[in-house]
């Protein structure tokens, strides 16, 4: 726990909220829109600079601020960030600025400002907090401000929805507070110590069935969060409902907030339950992929299609958090940064569309590429980059998503892989549906992006390929403490913690590491691999295979 | 018998008013006459206040006798009359499903319990600390006396308290009608003025339903003055 | 001691329950009152077989309170049955039915 | 040799600059650039394969920075430069280059020319990628990439419906197919964890069976998908809705000989399981056939290539499944000439005839293209396998291996190749031979044409421009040379067997024919490509409508491609619209809307519970109290 001196993340959290509320009571509506834009990307610099300053190779909470807040309960304003929460902080400090920037109609007052100034806070809050009252306190603390965006500035039927998403998740983080102060009091009984501190919560030790009524408990308002398949009747309404930014920020930002929590306290404090119930969570993932893709196929509004399809790519995070594998869980943080990218650009692009054809229902637009060359091809970019599409983002998160998942959990990868099939055909079809076709209609005089719609969907653009050419650059950072997570899994229920290959009980496959190298003059090659003795028949393998400078030799038998 | 073993006349006087006890009770009960309900709740009060000299409690029986019987029920009756609601109320309809059933049984489980769980453990003797000793006679009221003036002075003070706010909300809640309505309407009462008991159901409702909103109307005189 | 403990306990609680199923049972607002009365009564007698048992004249100040109460609460209750006798002649306990939910 | 990552460099360049200039960059100018690109690559790629001949090793792999990184598993961006990958690279580079050439005339006067050649110069990166790649991720890249590139190409006239369903429907197949190709990576990663070839050919011998059976089976069926085998070849018939360059490069020359590249690139692993290997001659030859008869039928120029295209891939993986890689490798190269050549003297008769394709509306273009007809007739010899041409060599080497294979799989390979010749003839005389049956521009006034025929429709066409005709006669010379990169006669004129013998796996059940046996097989080969070509010739170039001939099962290719769109395309579409407005709305929603209905339901039912009679809710206390009393004595233990 490095404790730095600069109070970086309490800043990075106050700071909006402060200001959303300044900016509430400010009656100035003109002025409120660029004071918005500009605490959000103060909070957005500080963020970026907690990222350079991060140090790679260390596993722990750094920049941890940690004072009592009600020290009788335990409760502290505790925050830290690591591997895992970073780049989910990177992606609230990138996205909210730009939604700020993307509002441009004259609708939006101060007040719209204020909420999302709210919103970007709560947010923050709960990817950083390390105590488990504070996260809860920011994960419902997000819930007001969506709910009031929906209502102010959402579509036709936006009442009914909000109401529905606000008491849905409501319902679902009731049973997180009930299970979150049992664990506590069980804690307080153990150690006769009452707090709510997540390190120290990890070490409660806990009885199988506890465990899984507990981890039943969290997961209840993680699952509606995300929303995993059984429970995301709320978003397609919700989404289509609410305006540009409050369907961005709910389906690209609070959807990780789900996630982060099935990640960060499902799987921390309750790893035998985890273990068990892997598969349940599992399938549940693997029917939100083909659900979702087919569900999306035929819808006729863009926002709906979108709202299933964030519900299949979240199905692939599902599958990469319970797969226990350390390339599935790389896999998974990377791929809920993506997703939160993906979607926002999506979404954004969507509104451009609103804003020029005042409809976004598929079979009305058609021959929007010959009318928005740039536009288009800022649009198919996002496609291809959410079908998967090698050298983008959405490749390289599914990808280890689905080989971290193969390893353990073979056949739930191959239904998952139909998924990137079902993706393509819907996107595909959708953007066939609105693009291809001669322009009829109002959609061919409409005029391509502005300046100031590419300056904001540029740097989404950019990122899209700047992580699926050089993903290494955050995976460095992540890999450390999603490393540390998935060993604290694995060896809790006694899984060979060695690496992300065997993922079966120790007893039954043993690895053993050759030395392979492959000859060749002017550079040595030895590539090792790790070959499962009880497969090798009969002959144990030697052959020259030449050893390479940069190889990262693997060390260490599995056994 | 257990009975018998103790002395010879208390136990007589024991049964003897257990009997009037059970009768005046079961008299309040099952009498369809409220006058007759209270003349009966006279005698069981008399029987318990036998009791309570009985049991050695002998200022207690005075007051039960004087205060009980004596104002209590006689408020009782005094209202029965002011009301002229002496009717005979008619026990064999029930509106309400199975009430009685229900009641019966109710009741009977509940002795039941009181009595199987509290057999065993009467006469057990824990340690107990005594306010003052009980001891018929003088000394009996003097003890009394000095505990309800020392420790159970705040009660004391508390239950005086409490019967001014009785009296105060009985004023209250009569006076609400005021002296506004102070017409008469000489039918009405003439009508409620029934002389004996009639059968027949329609009788407990004295008025019909059109009626009703005149009796309503009407500041209730019974007789020539006026209650306020 | 007179007679032994049990039986005025016995006594007291076949009283208590006479009262308990005339309340329940009678429609007439007024029985219902004496029959509340009857279980007051019961437990006074209750309280002083103990008192008299103990050797403690605690239990008899409780009378002494049970009393004072049961005063008030014939009082309020008298008044309440005025009141609605006022409205209309007669009524049972079956036609106050307003807090119906 | 550490030139190596400037092949690739120069494309993705060319293809940036036409992102951020192509609006500006008029016509011909971003033509050019691309052209130059893909021109500087196959430079640099001969340069390369110079400096490899003086390398002593045969494998050298560059590389270029550390791609995923998750501590236990590592991919790098790497080139890997060995014999096989050489000479994809320089064949795909050269063709490219002319085909680019021949692009910049074709699409004259279009209106989105910058963001054609931006398209082409993509699909040659990532082409490029899949080949140089030094582990199967990033062939994967190079792959997925070819695939988009083609969807965008194919779809280049997004105005007309049908070439944008084309191009959607070829992503799908190829992503269907892709799912084979991730699944075998994913074997590779649990067994061998880690992807480079290198490892995955070390650790090869040492797999279970069954392991590298599944891994090398699964890379078939994305091979399947890329190079339009049986079930999956609708696509490629559809894919000739792009332009027709874009059909000659991709559909004919480089993007659907990556399947073939990739079988040949795991050799070593293909060698261990032969019974894959059986799989892949019997898909192989099966296609062959059924996509040779299916050219019988067409009427459209570029369908009757395309399924030619489909048929010669399917000798080629006969070749891979009989063990004779350096023949598949060889009948590849060659292919990708004649059929490139054949694209392009097409695309010059379209391009010639208003773009007109039917063929039944073509004839005596002879007369006004004797150029581009000759060119035609030259990619018809090579392609038949007539003896000087290449098409004799190397489908002579790849039926040789067939021969050492089954003599049934080799019956059925010379019977197709003489119905190849054959429905080679056909078109060559519906488009160039025959009855004019179109009225010239010049000529409408003149002469009246026979009352038949007058129903073609008004065209000019004329011998297309100087710019275009060079990369065909390029092409067409190659054609009649290509034999010389492997001619059988001696040891010493092998040279691509030569030079691609120490990267590729030695094929067990190579055959080494005697001279005597060669010969003979030669003799009949060049035996059945003359007679089907006679065959032809006698029967088209007398009449241009034989219903006969033409059954109506080839035409629509066997019915497969629309069995599969009515089997899947339909019954998914049912299915989602079920999902859609049944179970959405009413099942899953229903649960949550009913949890609510149910509370209320719950709260009406309480609420009669207050009865408001004073008596009743007496009762109701004195029964709580007994209850109380009865657990008090239970729990009293009683």
């Amino acid at each position: 726990m490095t404790q730095s001196s600069l109070p970086f993340l309490t800043v990075i959290v106050l700071l909006p909220i402060i200001g959303g509320i300044v900016l509430a009571f400010l009656p100035v509506d003109r002025l409120a829109k660029y004071l918005g834009i500009a605490l959000s990307t103060v909070s957005g610099i500080l963020a970026l600079i907690v990222m350079l300053l991060f140090k790679t190779g260390d596993a722990k909470y750094q920049f941890v601020t940690n004072h009592s807040w009600v020290s009788s309960l335990g409760i502290g304003w505790h925050f830290g960030v690591d591997g895992i929460s970073l780049f989910l902080m990177e992606m609230v400090a990138l996205i909210f600025p730009i939604i700020l920037i993307a509002t441009n109609d004259k609708s939006k007052n101060n007040t719209y400002s204020a909420w999302l100034l709210i919103l970007e806070g709560a947010c923050f809050g709960s990817f950083l907090s390390m105590d488990l009252f504070g996260f809860f306190l920011f994960f419902e603390l997000t819930l007001i401000p969506a709910y009031f965006l929906i209502i102010g500035w959402g579509g036709k039927d936006r009442s009914r929805a909000a109401l529905k998403f606000f008491l849905y998740t409501l319902f679902g983080s009731a049973f997180l507070f009930a299970s979150m102060v049992i664990l506590v009091v069980i804690h307080q009984n153990q150690t006769g110590v009452f707090t709510f501190d997540i390190t120290k919560l990890v070490h409660t030790k806990l009885s199988y069935p506890t465990q899984v009524l507990l981890f039943l408990g969290f997961s209840a308002a993680f699952v509606v969060k995300t929303p995993i398949f059984p429970f995301h009747t709320w978003s397609p309404k919700a989404y289509s409902e609410a305006p540009t930014s409050g369907s961005i920020s709910l389906a690209s930002i609070m959807a990780k907030l789900g996630t982060y929590g099935l990640l960060r306290f499902d799987l921390n404090f309750f790893p035998q339950a985890s273990y068990r119930l892997a598969p349940l969570l599992l399938t549940l993932g693997v029917i939100g992929i083909v659900y979702g893709a087919i569900v999306a196929a035929v819808q006729k509004d863009f926002k709906k299609l979108v709202a299933f399809s964030s519900l299949s790519h979240l199905g692939f995070v599902a599958i990469g958090i319970f797969a226990f594998s350390t390339i599935a869980m790389n896999g998974t943080i990377l791929q809920m940064f993506n997703h939160g990218v993906l979607t926002a650009a999506m979404f954004l692009i969507i509104g451009m569309i609103l804003d020029r054809t005042k409809t976004i229902d598929i079979s009305k637009l058609s021959g929007l590429q010959k009318a928005a060359p740039v536009l288009s091809g800022a649009m198919i970019v996002v496609i291809l980059a959410s079908l998967g599409l090698p050298g983008t983002n959405g490749f390289i998160g599914e990808f280890l998503i689905l080989s971290g998942a193969f390893i353990g959990h073979r056949w739930w990868a191959v239904v998952a892989l139909t998924g990137v099939i079902l993706s393509a055909v819907y996107l595909l079809w959708a953007y066939q549906r609105a693009f291809h076709k001669k322009a009829e209609n109002s959609t061919s005089i409409i005029k391509d992006m502005t300046l100031k719609e590419k300056l904001y969907i540029a740097p989404l653009i950019l990122l899209i390929f700047f992580i699926g050419f050089f993903p290494s650059t955050m995976l460095n950072k992540i890999s450390p403490s999603v490393n540390s997570l998935i060993h604290h899994v694995r060896t809790a229920n006694h899984l060979s913690s060695q690496t992300a290959f065997s993922s079966k009980p120790t007893d039954s496959t043993g690895y053993r590491t050759i030395q392979a190298v492959t000859g060749d003059k002017s550079g040595q090659k030895i590539v090792t691999a790790q070959v499962p003795t009880d497969r090798t028949n009969n002959s144990p393998y030697r052959s020259a295979v030449s050893v390479n400078k940069n190889t990262q030799i693997k060390t260490g038998n599995a056994k | 018998m257990m009975l018998l073993s103790a002395t010879y006349p208390d136990s007589i006087t024991f049964v003897l008013c257990a009997i009037v006890v059970v009768g005046g009770g079961l008299g309040v009960v099952l009498s369809n006459n409220p006058v007759r309900a209270a003349l009966n709740l006279v005698m069981t009060l008399f029987g318990v206040a036998v009791l309570f000299v009985e049991l050695s409690a002998d200022f207690l029986a005075v007051v039960q006798v004087i205060i009980y019987a004596g104002a209590i029920v006689v408020l009782f009756l005094f209202v029965i009359m002011l009301l002229g609601v002496d009717k005979q109320e008619k026990l064999g309809s029930e509106p309400l499903i199975l009430q009685r059933v229900i009641a019966i049984v109710v009741g009977l489980a509940f002795l039941g319990m009181i009595i199987g769980y509290g057999w065993g453990n009467f006469n057990s003797h824990g340690s107990y600390s005594v306010i003052g000793v009980a001891s018929g006679g003088d000394s009996g009221i003097v003890e009394l006396a000095k505990a309800t003036f020392s420790y159970y002075l705040l009660p004391f003070e508390v239950t005086s308290v409490l019967l001014i706010i009785a009296i105060i909300g009985a004023v209250v809640l009569i006076a609400r009608s005021g002296p506004g309505e102070d017409e008469v309407k000489e039918d009405i009462s003439a009508e409620i003025k029934t002389d004996g008991p009639k059968e027949g159901h329609e009788n407990d409702v004295s008025v019909s339903e059109d009626k009703v909103d005149e009796v309503r109307s009407v500041d209730f005189t019974v007789g020539e003055e006026q209650i306020v | 001691m007179s007679v032994d403990l049990s039986y005025y306990l016995i006594l007291a609680a076949v009283l208590f329950t006479i009262g308990l199923i005339g309340l329940l049972v009678r429609r007439n607002v007024l029985v219902m009152l004496m029959c509340v009365e009857l279980m007051l009564n019961a437990s006074n007698l209750t309280f002083v077989a103990f008192a008299s048992k103990l050797k403690d004249v605690g239990g008899q100040a409780d009378v002494f309170f049970v009393l004072v109460v049961a005063a008030a609460e014939v009082v309020v209750g008298l008044a309440i049955i005025v009141s609605i006798y006022r409205k209309r002649l007669g009524a049972t306990a079956d036609d106050l039915s307003s807090l119906k939910g | 040799m550490k030139l190596v990552f400037l092949i690739p460099a120069f494309p993705l360049l060319g293809a940036l600059s036409l992102i951020f200039f192509g609006r500006k960059l008029k016509e011909p100018l971003a033509g050019y650039i691309a052209t130059a690109a893909v021109g500087l690559s196959f430079i640099f790629s001969v340069v390369v394969w110079i400096k490899f001949l003086g390398f002593s090793g045969n494998v050298f792999v560059d590389h270029l920075f550390v791609w995923i990184n998750t501590g236990s598993f590592k991919v790098d961006a790497a080139l890997r430069v060995d014999p096989l990958s050489l000479t994809m690279v320089l064949f795909v580079t050269g063709v490219s280059t002319l085909i680019h050439f021949y692009s910049v005339e074709y699409m004259h006067k279009d209106i989105d020319f910058p963001k054609f050649f931006l398209y082409l110069n993509l699909f040659v990166t990532s082409m490029i990628i899949l080949v140089l790649g030094n582990n199967m991720l990033l062939t994967f890249v190079g792959w997925e990439g070819v695939g988009v590139c083609s969807y965008f190409l194919i779809s280049f006239w997004h105005e007309r419906p049908s070439a944008a369903s084309a191009g959607k429907k070829a992503m799908i197949v190829n992503r269907i197919a892709d799912v084979g190709f991730l699944l075998s990576m994913f074997l590779v990663i649990h067994y061998v964890h880690s992807l480079n070839y290198s490892a995955i050919f070390a650790a090869g011998p040492s797999l279970a069976k069954t392991t590298v059976d599944a891994i090398v089976l699964l890379a078939f069926v994305g091979a399947m998908g890329k190079s339009a085998q049986v079930p999956l070849y609708g696509w490629l018939a559809d894919a000739m809705e792009g332009p027709t360059p874009v059909s000659a490069l991709i559909h004919a020359a480089t993007m659907v000989t990556a399947g073939v590249y990739l079988m040949v690139r795991l050799s070593p692993l293909l060698a261990l399981s032969p019974d894959v290997a059986h799989i892949i001659t019997i898909i192989g030859i099966l296609t062959a056939f059924m996509a040779a008869m299916s050219a019988t039928a067409q009427d459209d120029i570029k369908k009757v290539l395309a399924y030619s295209t489909v048929s010669q891939l399917g000798y080629m993986f006969v070749g891979v499944g009989t063990g004779a890689y350096a023949a598949a490798i060889f009948l590849m190269v060659t292919h990708a000439f004649y059929k490139a050549l054949l694209f392009l003297s097409s695309g010059s008769v379209i391009h010639g005839m208003h773009d007109e394709q039917n063929l039944k509306k073509m004839g005596a273009l002879k007369v006004v293209m004797p150029i581009t007809a000759v060119a035609f007739f030259t990619g018809w010899m090579a392609i038949a396998g007539v003896p000087p041409f290449a098409g004799f060599w190397s489908k002579g080497d790849v039926l040789v291996g067939a021969f050492s294979e089954s003599w049934l799989v080799w019956i059925i390979g010379l019977f197709t190749a003489g119905i190849t010749s054959y429905y080679m003839g056909r078109e060559y005389c519906l488009a160039f031979l025959g009855k004019a049956r179109w009225i010239s521009e010049s000529s409408k006034g003149k002469k009246k044409s026979s009352k038949k025929e007058d129903h073609g429709h008004v065209v000019d066409p004329h011998e297309p421009s100087f710019k275009m005709m060079i990369p065909v006669v390029t092409l067409a010379i190659l054609a009649l040379v290509g034999g010389l990169l492997n001619l059988p006669f001696a040891s010493s004129l092998k040279f691509l067997d030569k030079f691609l013998t120490p990267v590729i796996a030695a094929s067990p059940s190579y055959f080494h024919p005697s001279a005597v046996n060669q010969i003979a097989l030669g003799v009949l080969d060049a035996v059945f490509a003359i007679g089907g070509g006679l065959i032809a010739y006698f029967i088209w170039s007398k009449t241009y409508e034989k219903p006969a001939l033409e059954f109506t099962l080839f035409k629509n290719a066997w019915y497969i491609d629309k069995t599969g769109d009515v089997a899947i395309a339909r019954t998914s579409t049912k299915l989602a619209e079920v999902t859609d407005n049944v179970i959405e709305p009413k099942v899953i929603d229903g649960a949550v809307i009913g949890l609510s209905k149910l509370v209320l339901a719950v709260g009406i039912l309480v609420r009669k519970m207050a009865s408001g009679f004073v008596r009743r809710e007496a009762l109701v206390i004195a029964g709580g109290l007994v209850a109380l009393i009865i657990i008090g004595g239970l729990r009293g233990g009683l």
